[in-house]
């Protein structure tokens, strides 16, 4: 699992698309040289501890500072075992986890069964206001440590939590533990790879301030220094990791603020790696770097979204004439200088059981537009289509060509309704007040397709801001969280795509390349599918 | 811009309204004086030939914002992708922007927000703040230190910081809410301006007189005490005019500025300042639109100085 | 002059609460008005009530004022019914803020639960030395330049002082900045860095294109010359009209008259008397400067206070911004307070009025 | 005060029997934006030691800008001197290269201006001002040039000098100003002292004292002192010669008395019968009609022909009377210096 959710905060609040990595595989056994420092691009982290870290600058020094259960294979996003001996379950409800011996924490702490514990109920804990409680929310009792406000909003606060530890989570002995969820779930051994499920020694967990700004981690490398914030994280090759040793001695991540000036510093060569690129810069870079130079098809999903809640957009036919009159191609070539891939699904294409052309009307084809535009009954004659997006974060451009591409092929007028900033947008969202298509994006919580279908459409999932409801859907994505193994899940939650691909709930819209460059002194460049670039894995050239 | 408070010594020179306008005029004929200095500058200001070209810039750029289908017959919201970022030339004179739409018209198009923010501004501006020193001038005592206390407030406030503040809090920004904000922050400058002068003039002999003969307040603000404040007011608001116009752009670019489907030259430049290198004539166009017109009211507003102000005769 | 001073702080006083309210009530109506900045951290997501609620809490924005809007949050109904004076209120969310700010040093915390004074403790260092060099190039170059064009009013580098600044105030300031960043920093900067005889201070160091933790100085002297070029030219124009204005001083005329050389009559009698509202200035655009930093800092990545407002205001964390916003006012009017001072010590007419 | 008289050095080419100040047909000239204004043309006179020459005239006459062209203070641009030659003991300041001329002001003449607040800087004590002269021109340490400073300042009978002396201008009185003013032109003790309006601005009590305390200084120094004024009083009081100027030009030159009695020109005339006199109170008090002509627009001929009752049309036309010799010391540019003269 990989948070890409405040990624897709990040792009939609900071600058324009912050397109996250590319890449290709570099593959790891190929052992390049070890040593040198390595100097990489990254924006401000906003925690840099297991439990609060979930954008992606936090999780990119995360994820060389601690070490979790499990990762992830670089080219197959397969699940390996890390910090894990074994990960089992018979009913994908009770979930046994034998955890390694001899790993430890920088300050000598053990990493047993009692820090991913510790870990675990610190972030499931309310008033801790933790980022990553949100995914404790599968384990049994989370509700007990995350009590509703009685009156909503109102003046009275939420009463204490009654206890702090999840019911859930029992010790069996210093390596073994169970962790209970509330419904089966066969995709769980792919989410504990995700950085909020990664141990928290007791020292980390009593100070967590100080812990935030110098980490103490268990992972190949540790803090050299504390955070200077907004300026420089350093890290050291840790003597204390036991497993298999990160290649460059020093990873120093530079801090930007905005991707244009991490670009204009790695033109100067002061950068080794630059996981993203400023999209307007990419025809330029890929012509000047084009060697050095990684593209990937990438998971982040940029969809518009249907008010199913509004009489207008009831009708499945007149989503689907809407979505038959874009051509995504165009635009993506016009606005992204071809930076993105079109979706004719909702599950990423790099993702196990993902298929091409699941939706047959994402393509464009303006008659068939027009033939079910009128089947159902047309569009309100003078009624103006209303595009929402939000505010300040490059979006209006495109949507701006969707609603050109729909006047020109429907007769549909339509008006920008861009003017929300994130906070207030995604409250509308929240509060189902949009009153035409919205955009929205998404990332994947874990590398299991299922993490792309519930949270948007299972009825009254968290993030399902199109207020899609369809018992089919709902049956069979609990069909396949009760599959016996993760494989096994596959066929059910594609049934239920396939579903979706005729419903249309949302315009599958594209998804983003990722894009990365890197300089001449790097020798091996890594990039995991799941983890983006993995500089621990990054091999420099021997001067 | 930096601050638009300091726009007015930036520009001017000396704080433009301190010492009054004619400290040296004799007590007595000071509206003839003003009569005749009004008549010099208008002599002095048709033979400078900065201060016409700026004129006619201006007046160029004022009729884009008003009548923009004198200046184009294309709608700059007809937009195809298919014809993204052509180069300038043919049948699109300064090409097309990234979603094909035509970006001559769309220039045209864009001096409306830009001018109606800086008009909306400066109007406001001067009559509010314009009144407020007036009174504090004029009456003194505990209207000024009222006035002048809340004149701090607002001075306090650095110009783009306190523009940002104003901006994410209100949220919904348009031509209004923008000019508003402009407004707010600038207002005490002018007040200054109007408070000075009328201190320097109300103790002038013939106001005394004026007075003395039994005139009413208000006329003795308005006849003989105004007149004296409106050519410093006057120059600082050309210049302001023309900050007004940079600053909407430097506030779009920060992100709180106007919002794009609107158009203006702000617009154009912070969306397509990104692609400067590979096609620098997106952002060359509106940018050079733009700074010819601050250029524009600036050296106006300079030459209005010079030609207002006997010190520098 | 003792007395001058103590009217000056008397002054201060009102500005400041007044200020600190202005800001206060325009939070206050943010909140009231749009909605929780807390709920915007959770992205896409739509995160369980309850973390919100914690989150909202530990932020402080749970004060039932900001639950009506336009509600200035003075007072509030005490909770034991008797209150102030027995009215059934007490002081509201303002006065919290005030006394957190005066006797806490509290100005808030950001949505990742940093204090607010701590990010300030952390970008200020940057700042001051951007503003430092900021200040310095526009007082030196532009005094300089000034100078020069008062003397010869009316002549070609006169005429060339007047075109050039005027330009430099009409481009605006972004702009300029990538300009200066993509062809000094990236183009020509890569130029230097192919030629090894030129030391690295210079090549890798001042003609970086954005900060360098490494040459925490020299990657600052092009920031701080874009920053300073905008005051720049108003201390040029300022000096100008100052010394055209005073070259003509019945005294300047006095110290000819006295026989002293033409370097004394200038560099004393009339640079004296002209640089006082020059200086009055470049105190003043202290504060000015801090407000243009937050392009600059954003463009050259400097990790300064600009750039932690320009951030927080794209992100909306208000909280963070008038936090900032209200320790810059403070610091302005305390300069503002200097200047003043410093006025009255350069023009001994104020001092002694 | 005799080791004030020490010269730093001598100017090359100085007659020590010559007149110190000699002003021969002098021309300057003020190219502004709207024309060219002659200021002054061709106005000459000599000074002796110890004399006294008034130079009388309405504002705007060039009186004021001869004195600075006799200083070279004049602002330049827009003023340039165009012609004629200004004499010290023989030797032409025009001449001078600038550094020489500067060694000439203050040392050997020295100048008192009308408005001594706006003259003096109002941004060092007036101990600063003083001393700086001792410390430029005779290279003194400070602490001797302010003790000459206090000197000075009693001198001019300012009392209190030592604590004064730390005060800035506008904390002195308009009377208390002027003295400081003659203290720093008296400083490096002056063959020749010009004083432009020195009392205009005062009161008139403060004026008697301060052209007393002028005259006084003036006798005990044998300086040659130029004073302009418009003020025929001030005039008659302390003056040995007067020269009336009128538009850029000396229209009328003569000793006081002659003038006083028997003015030869139309426009001494005007300015004589101008002034209220007690013994002919009840009379109606008769003003020179209309205005001064603009500098950048002088009629051709006798520049006072349009104000004038004896105009004939000789007047209007050039060439512009030349100076007539009335008597042996004396001279009048009218052609009706006769009927002027003997018609009282």
């Amino acid at each position: 699992m990989r948070g890409k959710f405040l990624k897709v905060a990040v792009a939609a609040t900071a600058t324009a698309m912050l397109a996250t990595a590319c890449g290709s595989g570099g593959d790891s056994d190929n052992a390049g040289q070890a040593g040198g420092t390595l100097r990489v691009y990254n924006a401000e982290p906003a925690f840099l501890t297991p439990s609060g870290g979930d954008d992606e600058p936090s999780l990119y020094v995360i994820r060389q500072l601690y070490r979790g259960l499990v990762k992830y294979n670089a080219d197959t996003s397969a699940v390996e075992m890390d910090l894990a001996e074994s990960v089992e379950s018979a009913d994908q409800k009770l979930w046994k986890i034998k955890i390694k011996s001899g790993y430890t924490f920088d300050n000598g702490e053990p990493v047993n069964a009692d820090a991913f514990i510790r870990s675990w109920n610190y972030a499931a804990y309310g008033p801790n206001a933790q980022n990553n409680g949100y995914f404790m929310k599968r384990i049994v009792g989370v509700k007990d440590l995350q009590p509703e406000d009685p009156d909503g909003d109102g003046p009275k606060k939420a009463p204490e939590p009654a206890t702090k530890e999840l019911s859930g989570l029992k010790k069996v002995d210093d390596l073994t533990f169970t962790v209970e969820l509330d419904a089966p779930f066969s995709g769980f051994p792919t989410t504990i790879g995700y950085p909020g499920f990664f141990p928290m020694a007791q020292a980390c967990v009593d100070d967590i301030a100080k812990c935030n700004e110098t980490p103490i981690g268990n992972g190949p490398y540790k803090m050299d220094g504390s955070w200077q914030h907004n300026v420089a994280i350093n890290v050291v090759r840790s003597d204390s990791w036991k497993g298999e040793p990160g290649k460059p001695d020093r990873i120093e991540y530079r801090i930007f603020a905005d991707v244009d000036g991490g670009y204009a510093a790695f033109q100067a060569n002061e950068l080794d790696v630059m996981y993203t690129l400023p999209p307007a810069r990419y025809k330029e870079a890929k012509q000047q770097y084009g060697d050095r130079m990684f593209e990937m098809a990438g998971d982040s999903f940029t969809y518009v979204g249907f008010p199913t809640y509004n009489d207008d957009f009831k009708d499945k036919r007149i989503r689907q004439a809407l979505s038959l009159s874009i051509d995504r191609q165009s635009i993506i070539d016009a606005v992204f200088d071809g930076r993105n891939a079109p979706a004719t699904g909702f599950v990423a294409p790099s993702f196990e059981g993902a298929r091409e052309n699941v939706c047959q009307y994402c393509s464009k084809d303006v008659d068939k537009a027009k033939q079910l535009l009128a089947e159902a009954g047309g569009w309100p004659a003078g009624k103006k289509l209303i595009l929402w997006a939000n505010a300040g974060a490059g979006h209006d451009q495109w949507l701006q060509a969707v609603g050109d591409q729909i006047k020109a092929a429907l007769d549909i007028d339509y008006e920008l309704k861009v003017n929300l900033q994130f906070a207030e947008y995604l409250e509308t969202a929240d509060k189902k007040k949009f009153t035409g298509p919205f955009r929205l994006g998404w990332g994947p919580d874990y590398p299991f397709l299922e993490t792309f279908l519930y949270p948007l459409y299972g009825t009254g999932a968290g993030s399902n801001n199109a207020g899609y409801s369809n018992a089919e859907v709902d049956a069979l994505l609990k069909e396949g969280d009760a599959a016996e193994s993760m494989q096994a899940a596959i066929p059910s939650y594609q049934k239920a795509e396939d579903i979706l691909g005729e419903e249309l709930p949302v315009i599958p819209m594209w998804w983003r390349k990722e894009g990365a460059v890197y300089s001449e002194n790097v020798d091996q460049f890594v990039w995991n599918k799941v983890a983006d670039a993995d500089y621990g894995a990054t091999s420099l050239k021997k001067n | 811009m930096s601050d638009l408070t300091s726009a007015g010594t930036a520009v001017g020179g000396g704080p433009v309204g301190a010492g009054g306008p004619l400290p040296d005029q004799p007590a007595t004929g000071g509206r003839e004086r003003s009569a005749s200095l009004w008549a010099d500058a208008r002599r002095q200001l048709v033979r400078d030939p900065v201060f016409v070209l700026s004129c006619l810039y201006i007046l160029a750029v004022g009729s884009m914002a008003a009548f923009p289908k004198l200046w184009t017959g294309q709608d700059p919201r007809d937009c195809t992708t298919d014809r993204s970022r052509l180069s300038p030339g043919g049948e699109h004179v300064f090409g097309t922007d990234i979603l094909g739409c035509d970006y001559y018209s769309h220039a045209i198009y864009g001096a409306r927000p830009s001018m109606i923010i800086a008009i909306m501004a400066t109007g406001t501006m001067i009559i509010i703040g314009g009144s407020l020193g007036l009174l504090a001038g004029y009456y003194g005592g505990w209207v000024d230190t009222i006035i002048s206390r809340v004149m701090d407030v607002f001075l306090s406030l650095p110009f783009l910081l306190g523009a940002i503040v104003f901006l994410t809090v209100i949220k919904r920004q348009n031509e209004f809410t923008i000019a508003m904000v402009l407004f707010l922050l600038t207002w005490p400058v002018i007040a200054r301006i109007i408070r000075g002068s009328v201190i320097s003039s109300k103790d002038l002999d013939y106001v005394q007189a004026a007075k003395a003969v039994g005139a009413r307040n208000g006329r003795v603000m308005f006849r003989h005490i105004l007149p004296n404040a409106i050519a410093p007011m006057l120059v600082y608001a050309t210049i302001v005019l023309g900050s007004f116009v940079a600053a909407e752009a430097t506030l779009t670019y920060l992100g709180v500025g106007l919002q794009p489907p609107a158009q203006s030259w702000g617009i154009m430049i912070s969306t397509h300042q990104v692609y400067f290198l590979e096609d620098p004539w997106l952002l060359l166009f509106p940018c050079g639109l733009l700074v010819g017109t601050v250029l524009s009211f600036i050296l106006m507003g300079d030459a209005l100085r010079d030609a207002l102000d006997p010190k520098f005769r | 002059m003792g007395r001058y001073v103590i009217r000056r702080l008397l002054q201060f006083i009102p500005t400041v609460l007044g200020t600190m309210f202005l800001l206060h009530y325009i939070t206050s109506l943010a909140i009231q008005f749009s909605g929780n900045p807390v709920r915007a951290l959770f992205g896409d997501r739509t995160p369980p009530p309850a973390l919100l609620q914690a989150i909202t809490e530990r932020l402080g924005y749970g004060d039932p004022c900001l639950d009506r809007k336009g509600d200035p949050c003075l007072w509030r109904a005490a909770e034991d019914g008797g209150g102030l004076l027995g009215s059934g209120y007490e002081l509201g969310l303002f006065f919290d803020r005030l006394h957190g700010i005066f006797f806490n040093f509290d100005f808030g915390i950001n949505l990742r639960q940093q204090e607010v004074t701590d990010l300030v403790a952390n970008a200020i260092p940057f700042t001051l030395k951007l503003l430092v060099i900021a200040i310095v190039f526009e007082a030196v170059v532009g005094i300089a330049a000034g100078v020069l064009a008062g003397l010869r009013g009316g002549s070609f580098l006169d005429y060339m002082v007047k075109i050039s600044t005027v330009f430099v105030i009409s481009v605006p300031i972004f702009v300029l900045g990538l300009v200066v960043r993509e062809f000094v920093g990236v183009k020509f900067g890569n130029v230097l860095r192919g030629q090894d005889w030129i030391p690295d201070l210079i090549s890798v160091g001042v003609f970086s294109p954005v900060f360098k933790p490494d040459y925490p100085l020299a990657s600052l002297i092009i920031p701080g010359m874009v920053l300073g070029s905008v005051s720049l030219a108003t201390t040029a124009r300022l000096t100008r009209t100052s010394i055209m204005e005073n070259v003509r001083a019945d005294y300047v005329r006095t110290a000819k008259a006295k026989g002293l050389t033409n370097k004394r009559v200038i560099g004393v009698h009339t640079l004296r008397n002209s640089l006082i509202p020059v200086i009055t200035f470049l105190g003043v655009d202290i504060g000015a400067a801090m407000a243009g930093a937050v392009v600059t800092e954003t463009i050259f990545n400097v990790p300064g206070i600009g750039r932690l407002v320009t951030m927080s205001a794209r992100t909306g964390e208000s909280s963070v911004v008038i936090g900032v916003v209200t320790m810059l006012v403070l610091v302005v009017l305390l300069a503002n307070l200097l200047v003043d001072i410093l006025y009255a010590v350069l023009d001994p007419r104020i001092r002694y009025e | 005060m005799t080791d004030v008289n020490v010269k730093m050095e001598a100017l090359a080419g100085v007659d020590p029997n010559a007149l110190p100040l000699q002003v021969k047909d002098l021309h300057v000239e003020f190219r502004t934006r709207n024309g060219i204004a002659h200021a002054v043309n061709g106005v000459s006179f000599d000074l002796r030691a110890g004399e006294t020459r008034a130079i009388l005239g309405e504002s705007g006459c060039g009186k004021s800008v001869t004195a600075q062209a006799i200083m070279g203070i004049l602002d330049s641009p827009p003023g340039f001197v165009t012609g004629g030659e200004i004499l010290y003991r023989g030797v032409d300041l025009l001449k001078l290269p600038e550094s020489e001329r500067r060694k000439v002001r203050a040392n050997r003449i020295a100048m008192i201006f009308q408005d001594a607040l706006s003259a003096l800087n109002p941004v060092f004590t007036v101990g600063f001002q003083l001393a700086e002269l001792f410390r430029m021109h005779r290279g003194m340490s400070r602490q001797d040039a302010k003790a000459r400073a206090v000197e000075l300042l009693d001198l001019v009978k300012i009392p209190a000098a030592r604590q004064r002396v730390n005060d800035y201008p506008h904390q002195f009185s308009g009377g208390m100003r002027q003295r400081v003013m003659i203290a720093m032109a008296l400083a490096l003790d002056p063959e020749v002292l010009i004083a432009d309006e020195p009392t205009t601005a005062l009161d008139v009590t403060v004026q008697a004292q301060i052209m007393a305390l002028l005259a006084e200084l003036q006798r005990e120094r044998n300086m040659g002192l130029v004073l302009i004024t418009h003020d025929m009083g001030v005039v008659a009081d302390v003056a040995d010669r007067i020269s009336v100027m009128y538009a850029g030009r000396v229209i009328e030159e003569a000793g006081v008395d002659d003038i006083y009695a028997s003015p030869a020109h139309p426009y001494t005339k005007g300015l004589l019968e101008s002034i209220p006199r007690l013994d002919l109170k009840g009379q109606e008090l008769s003003a020179i009609k209309g205005l001064p002509p603009a500098l950048t627009n002088i009629p051709p001929g006798c520049a006072f022909n349009p104000r004038c009752r004896y105009t004939q049309e000789v007047c209007r036309e050039d060439p512009v009377p030349p100076l007539y010799q009335v008597s042996p010391s004396r001279t009048a540019a009218c052609h009706f210096w006769k009927e002027v003269k003997g018609d009282e």
